[in-house]
């Protein structure tokens, strides 16, 4: 088993930074922490996906110019980069709810501030 | 508004983040790049240029309906281009074969072609349009919301 | 009690994501039936030197579509969000 | 002709979208153009979703790879796995596009005058728009990544409209709450998604149950699923967002999210039907959607019994009737691999379940739009401050207490369908599960009849002497939703047998999911 778990490291890593995420979200009451939440969970979920398509001693799917070796698994790559936008989207629209939360109560801590009474 | 040397730096650089992101999008199908990425780096330039004059400066050259309908266009486009390809699939690349981007490359390692891909050079170009438009309405309504001013709607 | 519910949900959702990450493949040799076929095929099927843009505006096309959907989606969410609101009536 | 046939589950999906990225531009020619421009549209898809679901009825799964040279081409000639995008629409997939699209033709004839003075209309509509496209993306894929794109889709676009209202705070909480939710949601999904990759190197769902082992891993692949379409569905433990958001979202587009919400519900099925329902034994994994399903009925109708909101009521409710949904379908779940039981009531209850979604989505949302006609009216949703609306209102009146019965399991309206299925089911499962479920409709009846009091009997209020009955659009919406009610409720067994049946075999006829794609392969 010890001899197994190295070699999945770069996984556990990444599920660990989601954990790290979750943990924020769920006990943190600041809203833009929320957000920063969700922004480290995206980021987790973008490096555990992305490390799902390393090949030992690969090189970038890219033919141009390109060095001999076996290809790094491409289709991972053009997730990551779809859930990167999604996450961008994500973000810049809980930052404007945040904004107006803002303006509604004048503080963004959701113990105060009544919202996310969960 | 930040001083006047940085409004001098950004006025000149603003040009070359322009250049250098027209350049990933144009060549996002033979080198690491494309329209998503290009898009953001030309809107990270508008994102310095509101830095460096303030909102309220940039409110006048960048209205919030022009980037609106230059993002529709954009969208239109790219989905236009997957449409022209329902003579046989929806999404089909329709362009490999012919003079418009339709070079096949050397199989296997080569130095790369501009004049291959089929539709995706077209498809980065719209994209590239719509995400720099997309982004830079993001930012110029957040920037315009906390600092008071209201869109024009 | 919702620091415990909290404590609760925490603790089994992460133990599903650590367990499932110990579980799989070695990293560095992902099995690759799809992608042998992509990086096989794309340069004579889409023309495309760079295997990652065939695959996201050839093979996966549909995905990008779908994200250049929520980039539309999210700046029309904006902009209705921070939309003018004082012409409004007392309806709202 | 044949044309618009074959590429039709593309076009359901690729018109809307275009008519959303068209729409802020359409939007400059004034109102009157929009509008009649989405109604145009909309009437076409849905002609188009006709056309799609007599050729799903009469020749089986239709399969459409997307950029392929030829549509039916799933699997790249001489390979062995399906490398493109590919949308396959069978018999539930058709039956939630059918629900969904009936539903938006009328929210969007509702809105049309409900928001006649508000501000912010094209990109109102162009988010509607986007809305149907994720939840008709969402039920046409058959590929796991590009389910999760048209989740999201669907999720951004229904929270910026849940905050739409961005003057009332609570708007914007129900907003945030919802995405908050989505994301973690969608991230759960997209994890998951991620090991599935990583083990068969597939995303296609048809490949993917083929290839299916039923590990370990696939097994904590399961649990995430479940965890995040059962947030997403609002599933009683993790049902918090839905009364806020269900609450504040403005008319036209609650039950588009409530259709939203069911969309996941299919996406649960399509995950433990089609995915895992092979090999397995699935009766542990009926017991978690029956107990979830359960409590669902049970919390959902208490807390609604206490609410003073009339839309939270009407949320809570919906919590609450999604329990009957999973409560029949869990119990279908439960007998899948064992054929007696099958036979005898398992089918029936899967077939109760899934008629009660379209059920609960028609009468829910004419309850949602009636009482955004009285918050149009009286601008106030708070019970206590209403009275005596039966005078004036009578059209909303009438229609409300349809949706009353139809809820509350009254015959003949739709409700009592469904609902008589499940008990009937249910009790040869296991009795006390369907005494649950009967109570759980006596107190939705009470707290109905509460409601109905309170708003609409009674002496007539000083303050609402002036209040007319809302505009005749508003009207026409509502009234396409309750002659399908009434219809439902009048010919149960010929809607069960044209498009509620289909949708059971679909679910329970893993093989021929699986078979449509991989049928192909060498």
């Amino acid at each position: 088993m010890m001899a197994y778990i190295p070699s999945n490291i770069p996984f556990v890593a990444a599920a660990a930074l989601i954990g790290v995420a979750l943990f924020i979200i769920i006990f943190r009451r600041n809203l833009i922490k929320i957000v920063m939440g969700i922004a480290i969970m995206s980021s987790g979920v973008n490096l555990f996906i992305v490390a799902l398509g390393y090949r030992a001693g690969g090189i970038a799917p890219i033919y141009t110019e390109a060095p001999e070796g076996p290809m790094a698994l491409p289709v991972v790559q053009a997730l990551i980069l779809t859930n990167i936008v999604i996450g961008v989207c994500v973000i810049a629209l809980m930052l404007v709810m945040v904004m107006h939360t803002f303006r509604h109560m004048g503080d963004i801590d959701a113990k105060k501030s009544r919202l996310l009474r969960r | 508004m930040l001083s006047k040397i940085v409004r001098t730096v950004s006025n000149q650089l603003i040009v070359f983040i322009l250049i250098f992101g027209l350049y990933i999008i144009m060549h996002g199908h033979i080198t690491p790049g494309g329209g998503f990425q290009g898009g953001a780096v030309i809107a990270s330039g508008v994102v310095m240029l509101l830095v460096a004059f303030g909102s309220s400066d940039i409110k006048k050259a960048l209205r919030e309906r022009r980037l609106s309908v230059l993002e529709s266009s954009g969208a239109l486009i790219f989905i236009g281009v997957a449409f022209a390809g329902i003579g046989t699939v929806f999404f089909y690349n329709f362009l490999v074969g012919t003079p418009i981007f339709g070079e096949i490359p050397p199989i296997g390692s080569n130095s790369g072609n501009v004049w291959t891909g089929g539709v995706i050079p077209l498809m980065n170009l719209s994209v590239g349009l719509k995400v720099l438009a997309g982004l830079s309405a993001i930012v110029l309504a957040m920037a315009l919301f906390s600092s008071g001013e209201e869109m024009e709607e | 009690m919702r620091q415990i519910i909290g404590w609760f949900a925490l603790i089994t959702l992460v133990t599903f994501l650590i367990s499932g990450a110990l579980l799989m493949h070695p990293f560095g040799y992902p099995p690759s039936d799809m992608d042998d076929y992509i990086i096989a095929n794309s340069q004579a099927e889409t023309g495309s030197n760079n295997v990652v843009a065939a695959v996201v505006f050839d093979y996966r096309g549909l995905d990008t579509l779908g994200e250049a959907t929520v980039l539309f989606a999210a700046v029309s969410g904006v902009l209705l969000l921070l939309r003018a609101t004082k012409k409004e009536g007392d309806k709202t | 002709m044949e044309h618009l046939n074959i590429h039709s589950p593309i076009l359901i999906v690729a018109l809307p979208l275009f008519a959303a990225f068209l729409i802020p531009l359409i939007s400059r020619a004034g109102n009157k153009v929009r509008g009649s421009f989405t109604i145009a549209l909309l009437s076409f898809v849905a002609f188009l979703v006709g056309i799609l679901a007599v050729n799903i009825y009469t020749a089986g799964t239709r399969v459409y790879t997307l950029g392929a040279s030829v549509p039916e081409l799933a699997i790249p000639e001489g390979y062995i796995v399906p490398v493109r995008i590919i949308f396959q629409v069978d018999g539930i997939s058709i039956f939630m596009g059918i629900i969904a699209t009936v539903v938006m033709l009328a929210a969007i004839i509702y809105s049309l005058q409900f928001l006649k003075d508000q501000t912010g209309q094209d990109r109102f509509y162009s988010l509607l728009m986007l809305l149907y496209v994720g939840v008709m993306g969402m039920v046409f894929t058959g590929d796991m990544f590009n389910l999760f794109v048209f989740l999201e889709i669907a999720s951004i676009a229904g929270a910026a409209l849940a905050a739409y209202r961005t003057n009332m705070a609570d708007a914007i909480e129900g907003g945030f709450k919802y995405i908050v939710i989505s994301a973690i949601g969608g991230l759960l999904v997209l994890f998951a998604i991620g090991i599935l990759y990583s083990q068969y190197n597939l995303l296609n769902i048809a490949a993917l149950a083929h290839y299916m082992e039923y590990g370990t891993l696939d097994m904590i692949v399961l649990a995430l699923l479940a965890i995040a379409f059962v947030m997403k569905l609002a599933g009683v433990p993790l049902h918090m967002w839905a009364p806020d958001t269900y609450t504040v979202a403005p008319a036209g587009t609650t039950p588009m999210i409530l259709v939203a919400s069911y969309t996941s519900m299919y996406a649960l099925y399509r995950v433990t039907f089609t995915l895992y329902g092979g090999h397995i034994d699935t009766t542990a994994i009926g017991w978690v959607l029956i107990i979830v399903g359960v409590l669902s009925m049970l919390i959902g109708v208490m807390m609604a019994v206490y609410q003073t909101d009339i839309k939270r009521v009407m949320a809570y409710h919906a919590v609450s009737q999604g329990g009957y949904m999973l409560l029949g379908v869990g119990v279908g779940l439960a007998v899948l691999n064992d054929p007696a039981a099958l036979a005898s009531y398992g089918r029936d209850a899967i077939t109760g379940g899934i008629f009660h979604i379209i059920n609960h989505v028609f009468y829910k949302a004419l309850l949602f739009m009636t009482a955004e006609a009285i918050f149009f009216r009286i601008g106030t949703r708070d019970l206590n401050k209403m009275g005596g609306l039966a005078r004036n209102m009578k059209w909303t009146t009438v229609l409300f207490a349809i949706g009353a019965l139809a809820i509350s399991g009254i015959p003949p309206f739709n409700g009592f369908a469904s609902k008589l299925l499940i008990y009937e089911t249910v009790m040869r499962f296991n009795p006390i599960l369907s005494v649950i479920a009967m109570f759980v409709s006596l107190v939705t009846l009470a707290s109905f009849a509460k409601v109905f009091y309170s708003a609409f009997t009674g002496p007539e209020m000083p303050a609402y002497k002036e209040v007319r009955e809302v505009p005749k659009g508003m009207i026409i919406g509502m009234g396409i939703l309750a002659v399908c009610i009434i219809l439902f409720g009048v010919f149960p067994g010929l809607v069960v047998d044209t498009i509620v049946a289909p949708a059971t075999d679909a679910l329970i006829n893993q093989g021929a999911y699986i078979n449509s794609v991989m049928g192909a392969a060498p």
